[in-house]
């Protein structure tokens, strides 16, 4: 239902950045229409603001005896237009504004749409040079935006406090760090490249030289440093994966959460797709050395399952290969059956020069990123396949050692935190560290957006502005220089860590600006200028035009990073890895722990984000927490059940999680995501999981060895959203070795029963295919469009970016933990993963993922293959959806779409049986209307909200509703809906050529203009979607690809979303390299 | 009538349909006497609870449609379970009643008289049942007028190519066509009640329904015409009914649903769960009030029988499934029935099925089960139940295990699911009751006429015995005898 | 002896069984009465032929409400989902209706698509047909009737549990005050009285 | 004893029959005139909190529906004109025009208090349907087809049912509402304003070959190689005036008028 946000004042001494005059003279009007879902009030009425549209299906049930007995007239409606013109503004259309999204030591380049004022979803920003595809974290971070558990107001020492007393607090603050030139205040800042930012830092450094600035990440990792050291102060690899032909990742899940500084990974995928026939070096090939499952083991052509502390022996091995011994006491470490795998591995890397990479984990120990360093450096990949950037001069940090070291010296009295990870949570030993900052009386001034527990338990708590916010800059991997530019007012007057810098610098009051005397101008906001000066630096010279273009076009053309004249330092290298110690393989007794970033929180920064908690994990298909992923080969030894408790000690602490089973997992290791198991940090994302950041005691610690673990009694109800781990043989997901690519290109349209599909005789011609005179009732390719789909099985690496893009961009509610374990999950977009191992050919993996049918041995377990499959609605040509469906609310439309129209659909669920991809989703409950992510206690029962229907509360977090897409219907209770091909972008697109066709005959638009949501955000550019009427069009040079099939093109339902089945590019000197792909060739 | 009853007819040498050579009035005393007279305690003893679970029942579906669908235990990929299961079970049962009535008065089954009646009262009672779960298991209740033809201004239409509005035709037809002819059938026995009370509100309503029929001949050479063809009309329908249920699933694309042998399969699979039913409630009542001349052994032993038959025949579909499966090498289609049948997460409910529905019936080879009513009420409950399994077995099983596996889920009913469909049983012995106490459970008028004494030619052979003579004396049957003076 | 008027109705007979009825019946349609009738608790087979009653035409009517249902189901389909009509030229059937072709699972939109119809055509033919009968029966038989003279009568009472009535009504042509009665005694006629009808 | 029922019941059934039988047609022809936007909107004419007055605007000055709803063209929604636009004309210092009038209070008000006047809706589509005015407007249907003779009105009423129905029922023809897009916003458009010669010349001058034109006027087989012939044989067919159909059946066939009968089309 689309209600009022109550708008929070704004700045008016500052200089504001206005969407109108309106706002600029702070109307009234513009006010109150400044949080509505329309605020060009035409379409937007108090009437409407009682029905919402879901509303407005009920009661046009209801009403229906009723209809023209009320005097047969409507109740008043009123229209309320704006007084003044708003810039920009036409109303019913977004405005699209580029802007960039700060990242853990980068930057995601956005396009951000704009709804009358409200920025409601994000995509790529294709005219960057990193642009293109987002991940989920970047896709749902618009919805941190509306958040209602934010942190809204400052705290002193968990109390709520004004704004007033929070300025004068940091002034205070500000003032004794002054008398003492700085001594006493610290800064611990998260990995940033915003050039102010930095800026502002070093101001600090200037006007309080004493003071201490401190990086920490939660799971940063020691490549900084080594950097530094090896390859010099300020010098970046950046690696450019459209040269790499050969990659091998220690444990670098660089397509997954641990991204690697370098080229999109579409430059990667790029090299996966092959049409024609090719040779082993056209195409990529990727080793992986993992302890478990990521994203790039899916993807890798040969993966290894190794534990974790044997990464550094493995780095090692390969750096002796190419002639660097120093490692030689870790390598010692390393099994046989490591030697034999990297031996080959190694000579493909060699034979490569050049084309070949190896990368290491971000969390790996400092030896790691040494050998890999002298590695590169003799596959000769840097200047070639990695470029060696030199960045811009960053002031020096302390790291969270030295952090430590200073408070328990008590040289620490004000301690300003503007990381986004969370001190008192994910520090190394947090609680420890809590009591030593009590203890020593150090004054912490925490800023962020969330109530997490540092939040609580600072001394002043600062609510951070979302990026959509405030005014910023940021550098993107390669250098390239981006404005962040704020597309709404600040919801709650958040303060980014620019105008805290500034607050101490005395030059910004934090929070709700006093209004300026009448008729006096308002004042120019300090975080506006500090960028603006920045620009200045970066661009030389404030040139008005050019700021205007880089707002625009969303970054500064030439502003990417110098070549660095830098070689490695084999000496540095030497020592580091000198230093280390070999990590021992674990044994049944000393299991080791590996902790891992989750793909739903990060590091748990994106706790309180509803999508992402929802979008299952990649790999163990778990929403809503984490859990202990345990080895088959393991969770068998120790007989446990999906969701069973374990009891995990080491270092001293013990955690009790439960244990998810994870084919593809090294036996006897056990791998804990972190980010989980914050309490009271909303509705979303409190209680939680488990918190693993408790085992590490120190900041570099993630492989933590001789863990004891104790099987418990008690077992919790996973959230999993997929039971079945195994495609049982059929032929629904194809892949195949480019040497069977070879042999015959069209293997994937022979697989299994497609070999052998009677001809369908059929009494009567119907809609299907293209009109022509065989064919007279077919679709009309002259005078419509007729639109497609193809996703490519070869670049798909099975992230959740689709599924939150297509949630984002189709008003698809969440339904929380408690469907989605009755398996009500709405996600339009099914990720289904598959395991299979190469024994029998047909994978043997069981339903309910045991290993029952004939037993595997554990060397299998671990290596069995992992496969990706987005499969949403298919747009059968012939959908036998659509015949079942007694009302006609789903019929087929000329264009080929299977069109549902919701306020017809009663709800038989018929269609939903009947679907052969279960690709539709049914409105169980109001999910809309009722909060499902609370508990509601009622007549003495204590149950889901939803379960108390008209009785349970409604939805608070109406803020929520301001992102919601009002040019898609929000649905009620008991409809079905599925994708539809973002229909109201194809309608749109349609309707913008018609106001350019006016009298003419060109109705077709534009090639490829229009993209569906999940195309626009998948990184690997493995969706492709237009128009198939359109010879240029790319979804049909996509369709020709001998690679392309249908799924179950058997039953005849002819989808109009066809997939090109994987190609793999196996080493045939690796050991099992002949078992790689084979299990698809076996399936019917 | 002492007469007739004295001296044994010679024409009447198969087993007599009403024992003990009882006569008209008794007959009519007997039947109207359960309505008449005050109801026995166990007839309270029931009535209550029933009352109680129609209650339970219409708090249920009050709870599913003030909070939505997600009270019952669906998901994806099971989209239908216990509420198709239970429509598809009542209607079957409701296929018995007008069989009865219906094919064995065409196939001119005289015993069929003494239970027609109950029969047809519980066809329309299942049907009512059958008819709650279609109508309530939408999303959006107050939007099913949506399936009615109605000229409108959004200038859209149903979907007449969707099985499921051939259902709400079919089963609203079927619905409609029961009453009727269970109506027609009441009129002259109502007539009886109301010759029987004394002026007053039962009076009225007897009365009232009995139309004012005086029993003329005039009348009834119109109403026996009227009564065949409505058997002859339902006899086609009583058929295409669950065909149409299971057209439901046999159009359909899911693995294990699309088979062309549902349609007689279902029928088959109907008419045995019917008369299970109906013996489950006959056999009782027969022994409450004494009607055991009425209802004699010989009848339950007809039904057996059909049980057996119709029993075989669903195994023999069972098997059948299973073979096609095999044989028509279709891995999907195999896949389905692997998993239904052995390795499936449901597979006890398909053994559950199968040894109630093919293996319990067998029983009734023997004759003298047939003839122990503790058997055959046993036989009867395991077919009810079975029968109930077979419904599940098609619908939330084959689901459980859909064409893509990543899209495979564990079905699970709630406690919403389970109490809507014990209320509904309870809804059905309410109406069963309720029948019992205003009715009479036995066609009145149908028993008399089958008796021996209703022939009108009875006193001709009776008399004296060689009919010849009278064929010679009276070449035309048709001319009167000269009076005796 | 009230004093209020009276109309005859006829006179009533009672006998006690079946085969009785049946000889009387045949008496009296061979003395060429017809506005008589016969009351029994049940149909007596053959007494048709005994009364000389022609055959009931309830199924001529039956047979045209059939016909009438699987009309109605044939047009109202084919308007509402086909383009058959207007292939015709009739067109404005659909116009009336105002309906556009919902093309579903690439089922065709012409007349063969017919298959799909017979379902619904075969439902509504039972249906029009059953309630035909139904409707038909009753204007056939004259009922609702809920008042009549021979209600007046006690005996008459027993003709729904065990005996069995002849009536000869005074407004057919061959009635006489004693004739009938001589009639109805001679052929063996039980506590024969007067039916009247108060006015 | 005599008679349970007494004697005038014989005749209820009749009596009863007779009855139900009126009553239900009565219902029926109530529902399908009462129930329906025939009767339910058209006719709708609240008043205006401001006694705006189309006539005296779009009628008597001739205004062009434009100037105030000025996104009709590029939006899906044509929008109520801001205080702003008011005041191009009636604002002091600006034009001027009868700024004391009391009937602008309220406008004049706004104008300091920024509080936006609360006009009231007059046509209004349920919120599951997104119609599209830029999708009409640009192809030649104009805004009278839907909202009527607007500048007749001095106060605006709803003047068509805009019932689903109503809308499929153009989307099915749509040559009865096209017309040349030059008067898309002429309210008081008549296909006989236009001169045959110019249609004809305009539709020439687009590339469109003389043949197409003349089969679309005289049916296959009809032939006009020039302008003349054109007209001449237009003349023939429709007379001497220029008629709707003709115009219509012309601009559907050239501009491409496919009007969707998706439900995609409305509902999304």
């Amino acid at each position: 239902m689309k209600r009022n946000w109550i708008h929070p004042e704004e700045p008016q001494n500052a200089k504001r950045y206005w969407r109108s005059t309106a706002e600029l003279e702070r109307r009234e009007s513009f006010l109150k229409n400044l949080g509505r879902e329309f605020p060009a009030g035409d379409t937007l009425t108090p009437e409407e603001a009682e029905n919402g549209r879901r509303d407005f299906l009920k009661i046009m049930g209801a009403s229906v005896g009723l209809m023209g007995l009320a005097s047969c007239r409507r109740p008043i409606t009123t229209i309320l237009p704006y007084t003044q013109h708003v810039e920009w503004m036409v109303p019913g259309k977004p405005v699209l504004f580029a802007t960039t999204m700060p990242r853990c030591g980068g930057a995601t380049p956005l396009v951000v749409t704009v709804h009358e004022g409200r920025p409601t979803h994000l995509s790529g920003n294709p005219l960057h040079p990193l642009g293109g595809g987002i991940d989920s974290f970047a896709q749902a971070s618009v919805l941190d935006l509306y958040d209602p558990d934010r942190s809204q107001k400052p705290l002193g020492a968990g109390k709520a406090i004004s704004w007033a007393k929070a300025n004068e607090l940091i002034a205070a603050a500000a003032a004794d760090a002054k008398k003492s030139s700085g001594a006493g205040l610290g800064i611990v800042v998260g990995a940033t490249t915003s050039p102010t930012y930095l800026r502002l830092l070093g101001e600090i450094k200037t006007a309080f030289p004493q003071a201490k600035l401190y990086g920490y990440e939660a799971v940063g990792g020691d490549a900084q440093a080594v950097n530094k050291e090896v390859l010099g102060a300020g010098v970046k690899p950046f690696v450019k994966f459209s040269k790499a032909m050969r990659i091998l990742a220690l444990d670098c899940d660089f397509l997954g959460v641990d991204p690697v500084a370098g080229e999109p990974i579409k430059e990667f995928t790029k090299h996966r797709a092959k049409e024609t026939k090719a040779a082993e070096n056209d195409m990529n090939r990727l080793y992986v050395l993992e302890n478990r499952y990521t994203l790039t083991g899916g993807m890798a052509d040969h993966r290894k399952a190794i534990p974790a502390a044997l990464i550094p022996a493995a780095a090692a091995l390969i750096a002796e290969q190419l002639g660097d011994a120093s490692g030689k006491a870790l390598a010692a470490s390393a099994p046989q059956a490591l030697k034999d795998w990297i031996a080959p591995a190694v000579r493909d890397l060699i034979d490569n020069k050049g084309t070949a990479v190896v990368l290491a984990g971000s969390r790996c120990s400092a030896e790691v990123h040494a050998l890999v360093a002298s590695i590169n450096n003799a596959l000769g990949a840097y200047g070639s396949a990695i470029d060696l950037l030199q960045e811009a001069p960053k002031p020096d940090m302390g790291d969270f050692a030295a952090l430590q070291a200073d408070v328990s010296g008590g040289q620490l009295k004000t301690l300003v935190s503007l990381t986004p990870a969370s001190l008192f949570y994910d520090a190394p030993d947090a609680a420890a560290f809590a009591k030593l900052i009590t203890e020593k009386g150090v004054k912490l001034v925490h800023v962020g957006s969330l109530l997490n527990s540092t939040a609580l338990h600072a001394a002043v708590h600062i609510p951070a502005a979302h990026y959509l916010e405030a005014w910023g800059d940021v550098r993107a991997a390669d250098g390239s220089y981006s404005i962040v530019q704020p597309m709404i007012a600040p919801l709650y007057d958040g303060a980014s860590e620019n105008d805290v810098l500034l607050a101490l610098l005395g030059r910004k009051k934090l929070g709700p600006a006093e209004k300026p005397a009448d008729g006096a101008a308002p004042a120019e906001d300090a975080g506006y200028t500090a960028v603006r000066d920045t620009f200045a630096q970066v661009a030389g010279g404030l040139d008005e035009s050019k700021w205007n273009f880089t707002l625009r076009d969303g970054f500064l053309k030439g502003s990417a990073y110098a070549r660095a004249n830098a070689s490695v330092n084999a000496a540095a290298a030497g020592t580091i890895v000198s230093k280390a110690k070999a990590g021992a393989s674990p044994s049944d007794e000393a299991i080791e722990v590996v902790l891992v970033p989750s793909s739903g929180v990060y590091d748990g920064r994106y706790i309180n984000n509803a999508w992402l908690q929802e979008a299952p994990d990649p790999i163990t298909k778990l929403t809503w927490e984490n859990a202990a992923w345990v080895g088959s080969a393991t969770f068998k030894r120790l007989g446990l059940e999906d969701g069973q408790h374990i009891a995990i000690r080491a270092n001293g602490v013990e955690i009790e999680i439960p244990a998810i089973e994870a084919p593809g997992h090294v036996s006897n290791s056990i791998t804990i995501p972190l980010g989980y198991g914050q309490n009271n940090v909303g509705t979303v994302g409190g209680e939680k999981g488990v918190n693993g950041y408790v085992m590490r005691r120190l900041p570099g610690q993630f492989v933590i060895s001789g863990a004891k673990v104790e099987v418990l009694g008690t077992v919790a109800e996973l959230a999993i959203t997929q039971t079945q781990n195994t495609m049982e043989g059929r032929a629904v997901y194809r892949e195949g070795t480019l040497e069977t690519f070879n042999k015959d290109t069209e293997f994937a349209q022979k697989t299994g029963m497609d070999s052998h599909i009677p001809e369908n005789i059929s009494f009567y011609k119907g809609q299907v295919g293209k009109k022509d005179t065989e064919n007279p009732d077919g679709f009309d390719y002259e005078t419509k469009h007729q639109w497609g789909m193809s996703i490519d099985l070869s670049k798909c690496i099975g992230c959740t970016a689709c599924i939150v893009a297509c949630q984002s961009e189709n008003n698809i509610p969440v339904v929380g933990k408690n469907q989605v374990r009755k398996g009500r999950l709405m996600q339009w977009i099914r990720m289904d993963r598959y395991f299979a191992v190469a024994k029998t050919g047909i994978n043997n993996v069981a339903q309910e993922s045991t290993w029952a049918e004939d037993n595997p041995t554990p060397e299998q377990l671990e290596n069995a293959e992992m496969v990706h499959q987005p499969l949403a609605c298919q747009q059968c040509e012939a959908a036998p959806c659509e015949t079942v469906c007694p009302v006609n609310a789903t019929v087929h439309t000329d264009d080929g779409l299977n069109a549902m129209a919701y306020n017809r659909c009663i709800g038989t669920r018929y269609c939903a049986n009947n679907c052969p991809y279960t690709a539709r989703r049914f409105n169980w409950f109001d999910y809309n209307k009722r909060n499902p992510l609370v508990e509601t206690e009622k007549l003495g029962i204590k149950a889901n909200n939803l379960y108390f229907g008209p009785l349970g509360e409604k939805r608070e977090d109406e803020s929520i509703r301001l992102q919601r897409n009002p040019n898609v219907t929000v649905r009620m209770r008991g409809v079905m809906e599925k994708c539809t091909y973002c229909v109201q972008r194809l309608e749109s697109a349609k309707i913008l050529q018609k106001q350019v066709q006016r009298d003419s005959k060109n109705f077709r638009v534009p090639t490829d203009s229009v993209k569906t949501a999940c195309q626009q955000s998948c990184p690997a550019d493995a969706i492709v979607f237009g128009d198939l009427a359109d010879a240029k069009s790319s979804v049909n040079i996509a369709k020709a690809s001998p690679r392309n099939y249908q799924v179950l093109k058997y039953i005849g339902t002819r989808p109009r979303t066809s997939y090109l089945a994987r190609l793999r590019n196996p080493n045939k000197n690796m050991p099992g390299a002949e078992n790689i792909a084979v299990w698809s060739n076996n399936q019917y | 009538m002492e007469a007739s009853a004295s001296n044994t007819p010679r024409i009447l040498d198969r087993e007599p349909l009403v024992l003990n050579n009882r006569s008209y009035s008794w007959i009519t005393n007997r039947i109207c006497g359960i309505v008449e007279n005050k109801q026995p305690a166990l007839w309270w003893i029931l009535f209550v609870p029933s009352v109680l679970l129609t209650g339970l029942m219409v708090f249920c579906f009050a709870y599913l449609i003030s909070t939505g669908v997600g009270v019952w235990g669906q998901k994806q990929p099971v989209a239908w379970a216990w509420d198709i299961t239970n429509f598809v079970f009542w209607i079957g049962i409701g296929h018995a009643g007008t069989l009865i009535s219906a094919i064995l008065f065409l196939t001119r089954q005289k015993w069929r008289t003494s239970v027609n009646r109950a029969a047809e009262a519980m066809t329309i009672f299942a049907v009512m049942c059958a008819g709650l779960f279609p109508a309530f298991h939408v999303g959006r209740v107050w939007m099913v007028w949506f399936l009615a033809p109605i000229p409108n201004a959004n200038a859209i239409w149903q979907n007449f190519k969707s099985p499921l509005l051939w259902d709400v035709f079919a089963v609203s037809t079927y619905f409609s066509v029961s009453l009727v002819f269970w109506f027609l059938g009441l009129v002259p026995d109502l007539a009886t009640l109301r010759d029987r009370c004394r002026p007053g509100l039962k009076k009225f309503f007897y009365g009232l329904f009995a139309l004012g029929w005086r029993g003329g001949n005039r009348h009834w050479s119109h109403y026996e015409t009227a009564y065949m063809l409505l058997a002859a009309l339902s006899t086609p329908l009583v058929l295409s009914v669950h065909s149409v249920v299971s057209f439901d699933f046999a159009t359909s694309v899911v693995p294990g649903w699309h088979t062309t042998i549902f349609p007689p399969y279902f029928v088959a699979g109907a008419i045995f769960g019917g008369f299970a039913m109906v013996l489950t409630l006959m056999i009782p009542v027969r022994r409450i009030y004494g009607l055991d001349d009425l209802l004699t052994p010989k009848h339950v032993d007809n039904m057996a029988k059909i049980i057996l038959l119709t029993g075989t025949i669903v195994g023999y579909a069972y098997c059948m499934e299973l073979f096609m499966a095999y044989y028509s090498a279709n891995p999907y289609e195999a896949a389905a029935f692997t998993l239904r049948g052995l390795t499936g997460p449901s597979i006890w409910a398909y053994a559950l099925m199968f040894s109630f529905n093919v293996f319990a019936p067998q029983l009734f080879w023997y004759r003298p089960f047939r003839h122990n009513m503790w058997v055959v009420m046993f036989v009867c409950m395991c077919v009810n139940m079975g029968m109930w399994y077979e419904r599940y077995v098609i619908i939330a099983t084959t689901l459980e295990r859909h064409m893509t596996p990543g899209s495979w889920g564990e079905y699970s009913a709630t406690w919403v699911d389970q109490w809507t469909f014990v209320g509904t049983f309870g809804f059905f012995m309410m109406l069963f009751l309720l029948f019992l106490r205003f009715l009479p459970v036995i066609a009145i008028g149908e028993v008399k006429g089958v008796l021996p004494q209703s022939d009108p030619h009875f006193d001709d052979h009776a008399e004296k015995g060689i009919q010849e003579e009278d064929l010679m004396a009276y070449p035309d049957r048709h001319v009167a005898k000269p009076i005796a003076a | 002896m009230s004093t209020t008027l009276k109309r005859v109705h006829g006179y009533l007979a009672e006998f006690d069984n079946v085969q009785d009825l049946y000889h009387a019946a045949e008496h009296v349609r061979d003395a060429g009465y017809n506005r008589w009738d016969v009351h029994s608790p049940f149909p007596i087979h053959g007494m048709d032929k005994a009364m000389g009653n022609p055959r009931s035409n309830l199924p001529k009517l039956v047979f045209c409400g059939g016909i009438t249902g699987t009309t109605v189901a044939f047009i109202l389909q084919t308007v509402t989902q086909t383009n058959f009509w207007s292939s015709l030229g009739l067109g404005f059937l659909q116009e009336i209706v105002e309906t556009y072709p919902t093309v579903v699972q690439a089922k065709p939109t012409d007349i063969w698509t017919l298959p799909a119809f017979f379902p619904v055509m075969f439902e509504l033919t039972i249906l029009f047909s059953a309630f035909t009968t139904l409707f038909g029966l009753l204007a056939l038989m004259g009922l609702p009737r809920w008042n009549h003279p021979l209600f007046a009568s006690k005996r008459f009472a027993k003709f729904s549990d065990d005996s069995f009535f002849v009536c000869i009504e005074a407004r057919d042509p061959k009635f006489s005050q004693d004739g009938t009665k001589a009639l109805l005694e001679k052929i063996g006629g039980k506590n024969i009285e007067l039916v009247e009808d108060e006015i | 004893m005599g008679n349970f029922f007494p004697r005038w019941t014989n005749w209820l059934p009749l009596k009863v029959g007779i009855a139900v039988v009126f009553i239900a047609l009565g219902v029926s022809i109530g529902v399908a005139y009462y129930f329906t936007p025939k009767y339910t909107r058209v006719g709708y004419e609240p008043t205006q909190p401001v006694p705006f007055s189309h006539k005296i605007h779009a009628g008597q000055l001739g205004l062009d529906c434009r100037i105030c709803h000025s996104f009709g063209e590029a939006s899906g929604h044509s929008n109520v004109p801001t205080n702003q636009t008011c005041f191009n004309c009636h604002g002091q210092g600006k034009g001027g025009i009868r700024a004391a009038s009391p009937k602008l209070e309220l406008v004049q008000k706004a104008h300091q208090t920024g509080q936006s006047i609360p006009w009231v809706k007059v046509h209004k589509a349920p919120d599951y349907v997104y119609f599209n005015h830029s999708a009409h407007v640009n192809r030649g249907v104009s805004c009278v087809s839907c909202h009527g003779k607007v500048n007749e009105m001095e106060v605006v009423r709803h003047d068509q049912p805009q019932s689903m129905g109503w809308c499929l029922d153009c989307h099915r023809n749509p040559e009865k509402n096209l017309r040349p897009l030059d008067h898309i916003t002429n309210l008081n458009f008549k296909p006989s304003d236009l001169k045959r010669a110019d249609f004809y010349k305009g539709l020439l001058d687009k590339k469109v070959p003389s043949g197409e034109i003349a089969e679309v006027i005289g049916g296959k087989g009809a032939k006009a190689d020039d302008l003349d012939a054109l007209v001449n044989l237009a003349e023939k067919t429709f007379g001497k005036e220029v008629t709707q159909k003709e115009v219509g059946t012309q601009l559907k066939k050239h501009w491409q008028i496919q009007p969707p009968e998706n439900c995609t089309a409305c509902h999304r």
